[in-house]
């Protein structure tokens, strides 16, 4: 473990050094580090979990095998792979209300959604959404009525969580891509309605 | 470990600081070690287990102070060092040798299609059922067992010595306690267990609220 | 509060560092801190349950950072705050204004001896045993409630859900979790309980090892 | 509770604010301030404990007193007072080796050994000592053999704990003031044998 005194102030020399080397030894490659980057910033990201919300909102076929086998479901749309390999959608409903974490480390569906937000990743939120789900969704702008069961899901192995929200009202007649559009992540982690 | 990661339920951290319009990276060199810890983790056999193991040993206030990718080339670094690939001592020298960041010259030129197709298939730690029996099955109450091995364990502390229900039986999963320490991967079944809140935090929590948290076989005990 | 300050069973601190010849001070403003602050206790009222009680509101980073004497001042000054006797801004303003330390002239000049008097007799939390009812009695078996409350309290982590037996009944003492929220004495009898290892630390701890803990009353349940 | 960002790099001054401003309002005299430190540094330590210990081991009757009531014994030798009110002394004996700490906090008995070192207010020693006692303090060079039961203290509430040390071998033709010398402070925290 690298010391304290060792911990260079320039944190971006220390990982150019890291890169070099592991270049010189033969385990890296620059240029696929950059087209791994590339494709978390131009192909993965929450418009997949969108995409999926929105079809199981129109498809009760898809929502239904989706919630039994998530994994199976999603591929079906072409969308699997690294951090998503054993897929969990939970359901938000009249009575329950799903919210994801992970206190251990920072555990998050990157095949649906892309990589945390740093909230998501934040010391705050890791402690306290466990203990205090009702604060801290309150706080995030997600109220959640007394009557409705919190239930705080930790992705403390290789599950990874996704939460299907409760469709919004008045959306009958929008299309699956309109509808897409209207989920956000943060509804996919439980800390928004949709 | 019960280290500083272990945070579920630790209080007096504050409000939760959420960016407006946050970028995918903050700095560039997050993006840079992003890319190098994805690639190096097949190339030297650097699972996750291994990654969380050497992230927890990181001490406490170190912890707090370093971001989230710092922390992942915290652990990278001690990692290579174990393995004999890389010292603290090589990079120092090399940090002092380059003077500035600067990368070096790429190589194989793979396409992002490529690439695409590789992290599609990810990884999964799932084994083949018939690898482990199940000691629980849906519905059977459960008891974390309080154990505290100074190794890495994924059974949150908060769990510890609690009664829970377990929810599903996911199937059979590469266990981390030994994976990480190089002692094999011992598959278990892992399950969804699931906790009243008010087990969890007390008569205080709100009566129907509940958590769910993924523990396995060799962690619970009957209740 | 379940905050960083209870430290009891957790990892990755590394090596006790032991200084030889430490001095009683390491910083002449320790000594200073250490003097304003036990005498100010007096004189505004700060009592070691609020002094604590703001300690562990010292976010995790920052409690991990501060030195104890440091810990200490910033307690002070939360309390200060709160009771709207010295804000923050005050403090800071009189810091500009300050530019470099320096000390005020003294005052009333009590002797050594005068002192030494004060402090021998000292200021107990004890009360009158008549004032609560002690619900168990040596020997018996007790658990440690599974409560996590928000506020003050002096039950470690580390015990809570574990079962002891009661060591000895100390009598009725000022109860810290209402006393810290100034919500009255409400004294309670105090006990020391024993606890196996293996019960706090699992099957892994030597079998005859064990651990005394101080709890009042209201921490405890039949076992 | 002041912020981080408020945190000044000069501690010193600070505490200096904060003197100068309690003793503007009355709260704090300067002069008493001093007086409260000296008496620490000249008058109350350790050397308290080492001569309750040989009183202890010279006197069967004290020694019995002391186990007893450790605050009225200790009275006796004119010993008292703050965050000592409630003492108890536990003694080692062939069996138990006894070792105290303040896991939550950093309390301590100051009238018989003055205020804690620094190891002792340490996140290492709080977080270890309970968890594993026979490492630490093999650490610190007090191996304790396998078949003697360590009993940590961890001073939670309002009681305060000292540790009688065993009485060393060969020592019989001490008298009180000798073996005092021999006392140690971490022998009556109980990280060292005597």
């Amino acid at each position: 473990m690298p010391q304290p005194h060792h911990r260079p102030s320039d944190i971006s020399l220390r990982v150019a050094a890291l890169e070099q080397l592991l270049t010189e030894r033969g385990y890296v490659d620059p240029d696929t580090v950059d087209r791994l980057v590339e494709l978390y910033e131009t192909r993965i990201g929450p418009h997949h979990g969108a995409g999926i919300v929105a079809r199981a909102w129109t498809d009760a076929g898809f929502r239904q095998r989706l919630l039994e086998n998530a994994s199976q479901a999603m591929a079906e749309l072409g969308i699997s792979g690294s951090q998503g390999e054993n897929m969990v959608v939970v359901e938000n409903t009249a009575a329950v209300h799903n919210v994801v974490v992970c206190t251990l480390c920072s555990c998050y569906p990157w095949p649906v959604l892309g990589l945390p937000p740093r909230w998501y990743k934040s010391e705050p939120y890791r402690a306290r959404v466990v203990r205090e789900p009702r604060a801290v969704l309150a706080e995030m702008g997600c109220g959640v009525a007394d009557d409705i069961e919190i239930r705080v899901w930790d992705s403390s192995a290789d599950l990874r969580y996704m939460v299907l929200p409760r469709r919004p009202g008045g959306t009958a007649g929008l299309t699956a891509g309109e509808l897409a559009s209207r989920v956000t992540r943060d509804g996919m982690i439980g800390v928004a309605a949709v | 470990m019960d280290g500083i990661h272990d945070l579920g339920g630790m209080m007096g951290f504050g409000r939760i600081e959420r960016d407006d319009d946050e970028p995918l990276f903050h700095e560039s060199w997050e993006r840079q070690a992003f890319g190098v810890l994805l690639q190096a983790s097949g190339s030297v056999g650097f699972s996750d287990d291994h990654l969380r193991c050497h992230i927890e040993r990181i001490p406490p206030l170190h912890y707090l102070q370093a971001s989230y990718y710092e922390r992942w080339v915290l652990s990278l670094e001690a990692f290579l060092e174990e393995r004999g690939i890389l010292s603290s001592e090589d990079i120092a020298r090399r940090m002092e040798a380059m003077g500035t960041p600067s990368r070096p010259a790429g190589g194989r030129g793979a396409t992002l299609d490529d690439i695409e197709a590789a992290v599609a298939e990810g990884s999964s730690g799932r084994r083949d059922a018939g690898l482990a029996e199940a000691r629980f099955r849906t519905r059977d109450r459960v008891r974390v067992r309080n154990d505290h091995p100074g190794h890495h364990t994924r059974a949150p502390r908060y769990t510890r010595g609690r009664v829970g229900e377990i929810l599903a039986d996911h199937g059979v999963f590469v266990f981390p306690d030994t994976n990480s320490r190089d002692l094999g991967e011992c598959p278990e079944h892992c399950y969804t267990v699931r906790f009243s809140a008010r087990e969890l935090w007390g008569e205080a929590a709100p009566a129907r609220d509940s958590l769910c948290v993924d523990l396995w076989d060799s962690y619970l005990e009957p209740a």
